[in-house]
């Protein structure tokens, strides 16, 4: 079986857990004791003015109705109308995508760039200097709250150094025109990378962490197998043992994490968008719950969730492609 | 036989006319009738499963596939006698130790133990039976669990089955440990504590605390050193004599078996192939298997001259097994079909011929060198010899797909071992028990007694 | 592979029947080394201590944890029992007015109440941002009180928090995926794929919206058992593949074939082996709750002003990181040597529990 | 006689470990001559397979070769002397005195400056002129990439082919070690191969690169009997054509008599005999290998009682002080308690046949073994230590 069929066999997986996670948000907002409208009217309203509410938002339908509806509307893509905006609640999302998306794969990549190579190089050195500080980094990292690193180096570079901006992010494709002080598209890139350093450093740090330590293990419990000494025994370079024998099989659950580090990583990104005062898709979860505006929290769990299980699923492809014991169908994985 | 008809009967203590009613009386203490297992060959998601190589739109199906791990097999097992059950990796005899204990449901087939079907007990009439026949596990670490100190291991079973009080199962329990060999002492100690060969003393102590009359032994000394091997078996005899124990003993170790059994049942890819009293069996081997299995084992003895007749290929998926005699595909005495007139060394010659196909044992594509290696020189006569010849062609032209169908379907597909799945008893050189030998070869054999 | 969504479990039938591929002989000619852990592997509870005492960072871990714990517990102790007692003027003479001026400090939103004793320094905003003093080791806050006495207080609800999420998590856990596990089937199909859409909603998204609509902002009992309850799904996995792969072991089959019911085999043989990861994964929860409780209450979910917590010192602390820097150090700092504890004992009790993962 | 291939001499790799010293090879010497299957046999925890990773200086962490000399050829590829400074205590009557840590140990062994760099035995050695397989062919094989590529990197590396040629020789040599259809195997992966297929594909992979000396660390103990004896076959075949040597490490007696010219009996990190593989079982010199030899039942023949050891190995963490098998041994007598003799060589006529048992009263006069009180272990119960002590 080859990567497209896994790929396939793997999006069909992926229908019964989309479809659960719809109802789920569904529920959220509507089987939960307590009535949206009472709270969004405030006290005392009238009658009429409830009535009309509930006539708008289809509320006085029954829950089988509306969960039907809400079904045919998300099969539409229509996520319905936010009552805090007052406009689609997908427009808002559009809108605010964009930053989100930028500032996790930034911070992914940061992650990733450097607790790839500190994990091997650390398992390398094992039980030397090296590798016990890259060791206290990691178990720092996993244990310090993102949003303090995120206080802390607005703290350092903005107030005491005033290197950089402290809030909000550039998209590096904006429009010379919208961003000020830019006037070309190398400014504008210059401007977002910019704004991006410190949330993505603040974000990306738990990561970073957690992919080290892993990718430490593995790679000392792949260097301990008997094909790497079988490597070795016939003479094979130590760089290259580590490069090509070790390195490739190491990764396999080093995929998975990452790909499971991805949820970690969307609540990270809500708080270091409250940090930084970033408007993204953290930023508007937190003004949905903050004003109750059960629409816009439905959709945004629901995109973050989408995010979520693409990420899953992309990992998972990876991890076939890398591991041919995967998408040959063998039951030994 | 009459497994059939005993499948649907639930009652517990179902009597069956060929045992004799008092077990003590009679000699059979297990009867083992037709006895088959099969395992659903899941994937993910139950019955959907991952269709590798189909060509469907979505990569599911849902048709199930199934492990034969044991097919009808049938034995004996007498009281006080110890029957050796030996095979290889995948035999299906592990599972076969499983299903006559009922720890894996049978799929078919029955399992008499002194008159009683244990196939079709109620949980808590088998709950009983368990006092009486016992399961020793291959894996002396992993069949004690961790937690539990060596005292309480040896106790459980009499505290399942309610046998004396607590102060006296512990005096059995530090009887027993003595019994086996180990410091009564030791009590309390946990697992962790002994070596592999103490484990296993320690599974005896607790097979034996509830005075079962059938022991079943999965490969009791495999995980142990040559040295405590020695030790185990000993202790083994010796408790058997003691306790009137009767052993079902499974081993992949011929020596092993020969050391210790009584009678022995040789098994491939879920069949029992051969079935007969110890010197019989390793004396006058009668299935070409067992005779392969005999030849391949390392003497011991640097002035044993052996020659070996390697048993080319892997042994079939048990998901597929082959039609007839499931060994046909490896057997070095596949019998010709009737259709086809070849002298014996030109039947030889074709059938190595078709393997050396079957397998793709060889890069050659000319028409010569292949005549030359594996005819001597000269293609056999007649209608074999032209189907030879065309799947010579079929090779020169690198279709060897088709060069296979057209040599199986010619020479084996015809061949009584691809057709009949073959049951023989003939009469035994040594000892006097019937010699069960699952091969056609035995055909002649027969007629001439 | 245990990504969401992955539904790799052989059933157990199939696995059996291939048993006996089990390769003879495999303890031969292994090292010393391989032997001996080997042995070690399995263990009793006393070893399983033994080897966490030998292991310095668990030890070190294990004293983080103790003290917090201590103080946090002192704390509680203080915040409950205080005012009963002092009625009954136990404390009379004893020179503890300063130690209920300082409580009183927390307690109150405002600076000072009437009627306190002074016997400190007068508390209050003309005290805001003190420097650190012998009074005051860690300075005051911008309401001038105590940063350390805080912090102190605020450990209460971190570990209260920490603790109750992660046992929630675990006997939520643990009773879905012993369910799942034991009786397998549909049941077990429903109950997976429930877990597993709860597992696909990332975390903190799913613990704000359930926080949102219990209208839960500022009550922390609720916002400590959502964060359990969101913890549930990953210890359900993890009993339920503990449960299979312990009902797959040869001494449960050892206790089946001997007749044992299978009442008495989950009792004495499932259990004990299969909680063990449990406790780990429960251990390392502790830590992750309050990094996560920290951070509801940053973004202003949980406590109510007056009474302090971390995360809300930090949320504080924003507005006023020009005038005193330590004011928003000293918090995170307090939850990094905790969540570093946390993680330092289960790193180590992992280690213990399976020296073969040990690195 | 030709000079020996290999030699290895006083041989010694310790495991310094939380618990203490693991001497799991403690001076073993013996050596290979070319086109020899040398053999190496004992039971688990005898320190077969440190020994012969130590050969190639494979041991990993935290063992260390901590002393002797290893040489192939002309070359040293372990060479330790003794500190100048050190104080002499090895000898005959080697004292096990438990408290040498690694650091303070006196006589702390130095390399020697004509011992291999590691890169000259990468480049040299390894693979070129030492192959190695596994027991483990499931675990030998890396399985991400392909078996052909694996092969194919091997070969690249010990002998002067690239590309194609190396393609083909790999191919060749599957071929070779009766691996059908070879030319697509090559592109298999490991999972796809049964492990009696696998163990085939080690040894082509061992072959191909044409080595001198190919060290078999149990490689058919994973397999069954039947795919056990065709590899036997395959290797004897394949070993009178390509003249290759081998060093045979097996705990399994029938394949001893089966495939070895020459054989090594070792007993918890020691070899307590060394003789031809005839002598070895028809004229035994040690009673560890007899008794190995008695336990062990047979499958030609019906073995009525087995005669097996008493007591299990002890722990070479705490090896017994003197003959480190007097514990064990029936023949014990009191001096053997306090003596643990070298290998010597008994017969000498050929090859010499070596044993390390004082009763043999030519090659230990001093010890005075037959005046010496018999201790009688068969009645006595082995020491207690940890549980340890079977009967």
């Amino acid at each position: 079986m080859g990567i497209a069929r896994y790929t396939l066999w793997r999006l069909v997986q992926a229908v019964p857990v989309l479809l659960g996670v719809v109802t789920i948000t569904f529920l959220l907002a509507n089987a939960i004791p307590g009535d949206p409208v009472q709270t969004m009217l405030g006290p005392s309203p009238s009658q009429a003015e409830v009535a009309s509410i509930r006539a708008k938002y289809g509320l006085d339908q029954p829950l089988w109705q509306r969960y039907v509806n809400y079904l045919l509307d998300i099969a539409r893509g229509d996520l319905g109308r936010s009552i805090y905006y007052e406009t689609p609640v997908t427009t808002k999302i559009a809108e605010r995508f964009p930053k989100t998306m930028l500032l996790m794969l930034s911070s992914y990549l940061f992650a990733i760039v450097v607790a790839v190579p500190l994990g091997v190089i650390s398992a390398k050195r094992r039980n030397e200097p090296t590798d016990h500080a890259a060791r206290v980094v990691s178990l720092i990292g996993v244990s310090t709250p993102s949003f303090w690193i995120g206080l802390m180096l607005i703290l350092i570079f903005v107030f005491k150094l005033g290197l950089f901006p402290s809030t909000n992010l550039v998209l590096p494709w904006a429009d010379p025109a919208d961003v000020t002080g830019a006037s070309t598209r190398i400014d504008v890139l210059g401007t977002a990378l910019h704004h991006l350093a410190l949330p993505v450093v603040a974000l990306g740090t738990l990561q970073m962490a957690a992919i080290t330590r892993i990718e430490r293990s593995e790679m000392l419990d792949v260097l301990s197998q008997d094909y790497v000494t079988l490597a070795r025994a016939y003479g094979v370079r130590e760089r290259t043992i580590l490069r090509k024998h070790a390195f490739r099989n190491a990764q396999l659950p080093v995929i998975t994490i990452i790909g499971l580090q991805l949820a970690s990583a969307i609540g990270g990104a809500i708080l270091i968008e409250a940090v930084f005062s970033i408007n993204g898709m953290g930023t508007l979860i937190l003004t949905a719950i903050y004003n109750l505006d059960y629409p816009l929290i439905m959709g945004t769990t629901l995109v973050f969730s989408l995010f979520f299980l693409v990420g899953v699923i992309l990992t998972d492809i990876t991890y076939a492609y890398v591991d041919p014991r995967v998408s040959y169908g063998s039951k030994e994985v | 036989m009459s497994r059939l008809g005993d499948l649907f009967g639930t009652d517990d203590g179902e009597y069956h006319p060929d045992l004799p009613a008092d077990p003590d009386v009679g000699e059979v203490l297990l009867r083992v009738d037709g006895l088959t297992k099969h395992f659903p060959d899941t994937g993910a998601l139950g019955g959907l499963h991952l269709d590798r190589d189909g060509d469907g739109p979505l990569p599911l199906s849902v048709e199930r596939e199934w492990v034969r791990a044991v097919d009808d097999v049938t034995f004996d097992v007498k009281r006080g006698e110890t029957l050796g059950l030996v095979g290889e990796s995948g035999c299906g005899k592990s599972t076969l130790a499983r299903t006559i204990l009922r720890l894996v449901e049978p799929t078919d087939g029955a399992v008499y133990f002194r008159g009683r079907n244990l196939a079709t007990l109620g949980t808590s009439a088998l709950r009983e039976v368990r006092q009486d026949v016992q399961l020793i596990f291959q894996d002396p670490q992993s069949s004690l669990n961790p937690r539990l100190s060596v005292g309480r291991i040896v106790e459980e079973p009499m505290r399942a089955h309610g046998m004396l009080d607590e102060a006296g199962r512990e005096e059995r329990a530090r009887d027993l440990l003595e019994a086996v060999g180990l410091d009564p002492q030791h009590y309390n100690r946990y697992p962790h504590a002994f070596s592999g060969g103490q484990r296993q003393r320690i599974n005896l102590a607790r097979a034996l605390s509830v005075e079962p009359d059938l022991i079943v032994c999965d490969e009791p000394v495999s995980a142990l050193d040559v040295s405590i091997q020695a030790q185990v078996l000993n202790t083994m005899r010796d408790l058997q004599d003691e306790f009137g124990l009767t052993y079902v003993f499974i081993a992949h170790d011929l020596s092993v078996i020969r050391h210790i059994s009584d009678r022995v049942a040789v098994m491939y890819l879920g069949k029992v192939v051969e079935l007969a009293e110890k010197e019989e069996l390793f004396e006058n081997p009668r299935h070409p298997y067992t005779r392969a299995l005999l030849d391949s084992i390392p003497v011991p003895d640097p002035r044993a001259s052996g020659e070996r007749g390697v048993l080319a290929g892997d042994v079939p998926s048990p998901v597929d097994p082959p039609a007839g005699c499931r060994f046909h595909t490896r057997c070095p005495a596949l019998i010709a079909p009737d259709s086809v007139d070849l002298t014996d060394e030109e039947w030889d010659a074709v059938r190595r011929f078709a393997r050396a196909v079957d397998r793709r044992e060889f890069a050659a594509t000319d028409a010569a060198d292949i005549r030359e290696r594996y005819f001597d020189g000269g293609f056999p006569r007649g209608e074999a010899g032209e189907v030879v010849k065309d799947a010579v062609a079929a090779i020169e032209r690198d279709d060897w797909e088709d060069a296979r169908s057209l040599l199986v379907g010619a020479f084996v597909a015809e061949s009584v071992c691809a057709r009949e799945d073959p049951e023989y008893e003939t009469d035994p050189e040594y000892g006097d028990d019937r010699h069960f030998v699952a091969c056609h070869l035995q055909r002649e054999t027969d007629q001439t007694y | 592979m245990t990504v969401a969504g992955h539904t790799s479990d052989p059933e157990s039938g199939a696995d059996a029947g291939r048993g006996d591929v089990l390769a003879p002989g495999r303890d031969e000619g292994r090292t010393e080394r391989e032997r001996r852990e080997d042995v070690e592997a399995r263990y009793g509870w006393r070893y399983t201590l033994g080897q966490l005492r030998r292991d310095p960072t668990a030890a070190a871990g294990l004293v983080v944890v103790g003290l917090v714990t201590l103080v946090a517990a002192v704390a509680w102790v203080d915040a409950v029992l205080f005012d009963f007692l002092a009625e009954f003027g136990v404390f009379a003479g004893l020179g503890v007015e300063q130690y209920a001026l300082a409580k009183a400090v927390w307690t109150s939103p405002v600076a000072e109440p009437a009627g306190t004793p002074r016997l400190l320094p007068p508390v209050g905003l003309e005290n805001q941002f003190g420097e650190g003093t012998l009074a005051h080791p860690l300075g005051t806050d911008h309401r001038g009180r105590d940063i350390l006495l805080r912090l102190v207080y605020g450990s209460r609800v971190a570990i209260q928090v920490g603790f109750v999420a992660a046992v929630v998590g675990m006997l939520g856990g643990t009773v879905v995926g012993a369910v799942s596990g034991y009786y397998g089937g549909r049941v077990d199909d429903v109950l997976m794929r429930f877990v597993e859409t709860l597992y696909s909603i990332p975390f903190l998204v799913l613990v704000l919206s359930l926080v949102a609509v219990l209208g839960a902002r500022e009550n922390l009992t609720i916002i400590m058992f959502v964060v359990g309850v969101v913890y549930v799904p990953e210890f359900a996995r993890l009993i339920r593949s503990r449960v299979f792969s312990v009902r797959e072991e040869v001494y449960v089959e050892a206790a089946r074939a001997a007749g044992v019911s299978t009442p008495a085999i989950i009792r004495r043989h499932v259990i004990p082996n299969s909680i063990t990861p449990v406790l780990v994964q429960g251990t390392l929860r502790v830590g992750t709750a309050i990094l996560t409780v920290a951070g509801l209450s940053f973004l202003g979910f949980g406590v109510n002003p007056p009474t302090p917590s971390w995360g809300r010192m930090l949320s504080i602390s924003r507005d006023y990181m020009i005038q005193n820097v330590w004011f928003s150090i000293w918090p995170g700092l307090a939850i990094l040597i905790t969540v570093v504890g946390f993680n330092l004992f289960g790193d180590g009790l992992r280690d213990a529990l399976d020296p073969r993962l040990k690195n | 006689m030709h000079d020996p291939l290999l030699t290895v001499e006083d041989l010694q790799t310790h495991f310094f470990t939380e618990d203490g010293v693991v001497r799991a090879v403690d001076g073993i010497s013996f050596d290979v001559a070319p086109g020899e299957i040398v053999g190496l046999v004992g039971e688990s925890g005898a320190g077969k397979s440190v020994a012969v990773r130590s050969i190639l200086r494979l041991v990993e962490d935290p063992g260390r070769i901590v002393g002797g000399e290893v040489r192939f050829r002309d070359q040293t590829l372990v060479g330790f002397e003794d500190d100048a400074t050190a104080a002499d205590t090895a000898g005959d009557d080697r004292s096990d005195d438990p408290g040498d840590e690694p650091g303070s140990q006196p006589g702390r062994p130095v390399p020697r400056p004509e011992m291999l760099s590691e890169s000259a035995m990468r480049q040299r050695i390894r693979g070129n002129e030492i192959a190695i397989i596994f027991q483990d062919p499931m675990e030998s094989l890396n399985p991400v990439y392909t078996v052909g590529g694996q092969l194919r990197e091997f070969i690249e590396l010990n002998r002067d082919l690239s590309g194609r040629a190396a393609r083909e020789a790999a191919v060749e040599m599957l071929r070779e070690v009766n691996i059908p259809d070879a030319e697509r195997r090559y592109e298999d992966h490991p999972h796809e191969f049964s492990g009696g297929m696998r163990q085939r594909v080690l040894i082509a992979m061992a072959l191909a690169c044409e080595p001198s000396l190919i060290i078999a660390d149990e490689p058919t103990t994973a397999l069954d009997v039947t795919v056990e004896g065709a590899i036997l076959d395959l290797v004897r075949d394949l070993q009178e054509r390509y003249g290759t040597s081998f060093v045979w490490v097996t705990h399994d007696m029938g394949v001893v008599a089966e495939i070895c010219d020459r054989v090594n009996v070792m007993y918890l990190g020691e070899i307590v005999e060394q003789a031809g593989v005839d002598e070895l079982f028809h004229d035994t010199k040690h009673p560890y290998t007899q008794a190995l030899l008695n336990s062990i039942p047979r499958p030609d023949e019906t073995v009525e009682q087995l005669d097996p050891i008493a007591g299990v190995m002890p722990e070479a963490i705490d090896p017994p002080a003197g003959c480190r098998f007097h514990t064990r041994c029936p023949d014990a007598r009191e001096v053997c308690t306090r003596r643990n003799p070298p290998c010597r060589t008994v017969v000498a006529d050929g090859r010499p046949h070596r044993a390390a048992c004082l009763k043999h009263e030519s090659a230990f006069p001093e010890a005075d073994y037959w005046a010496s009180r018999p201790i009688g272990n068969l009645e006595r119960p082995a020491p207690d230590a940890r549980g340890d002590g079977d009967e």
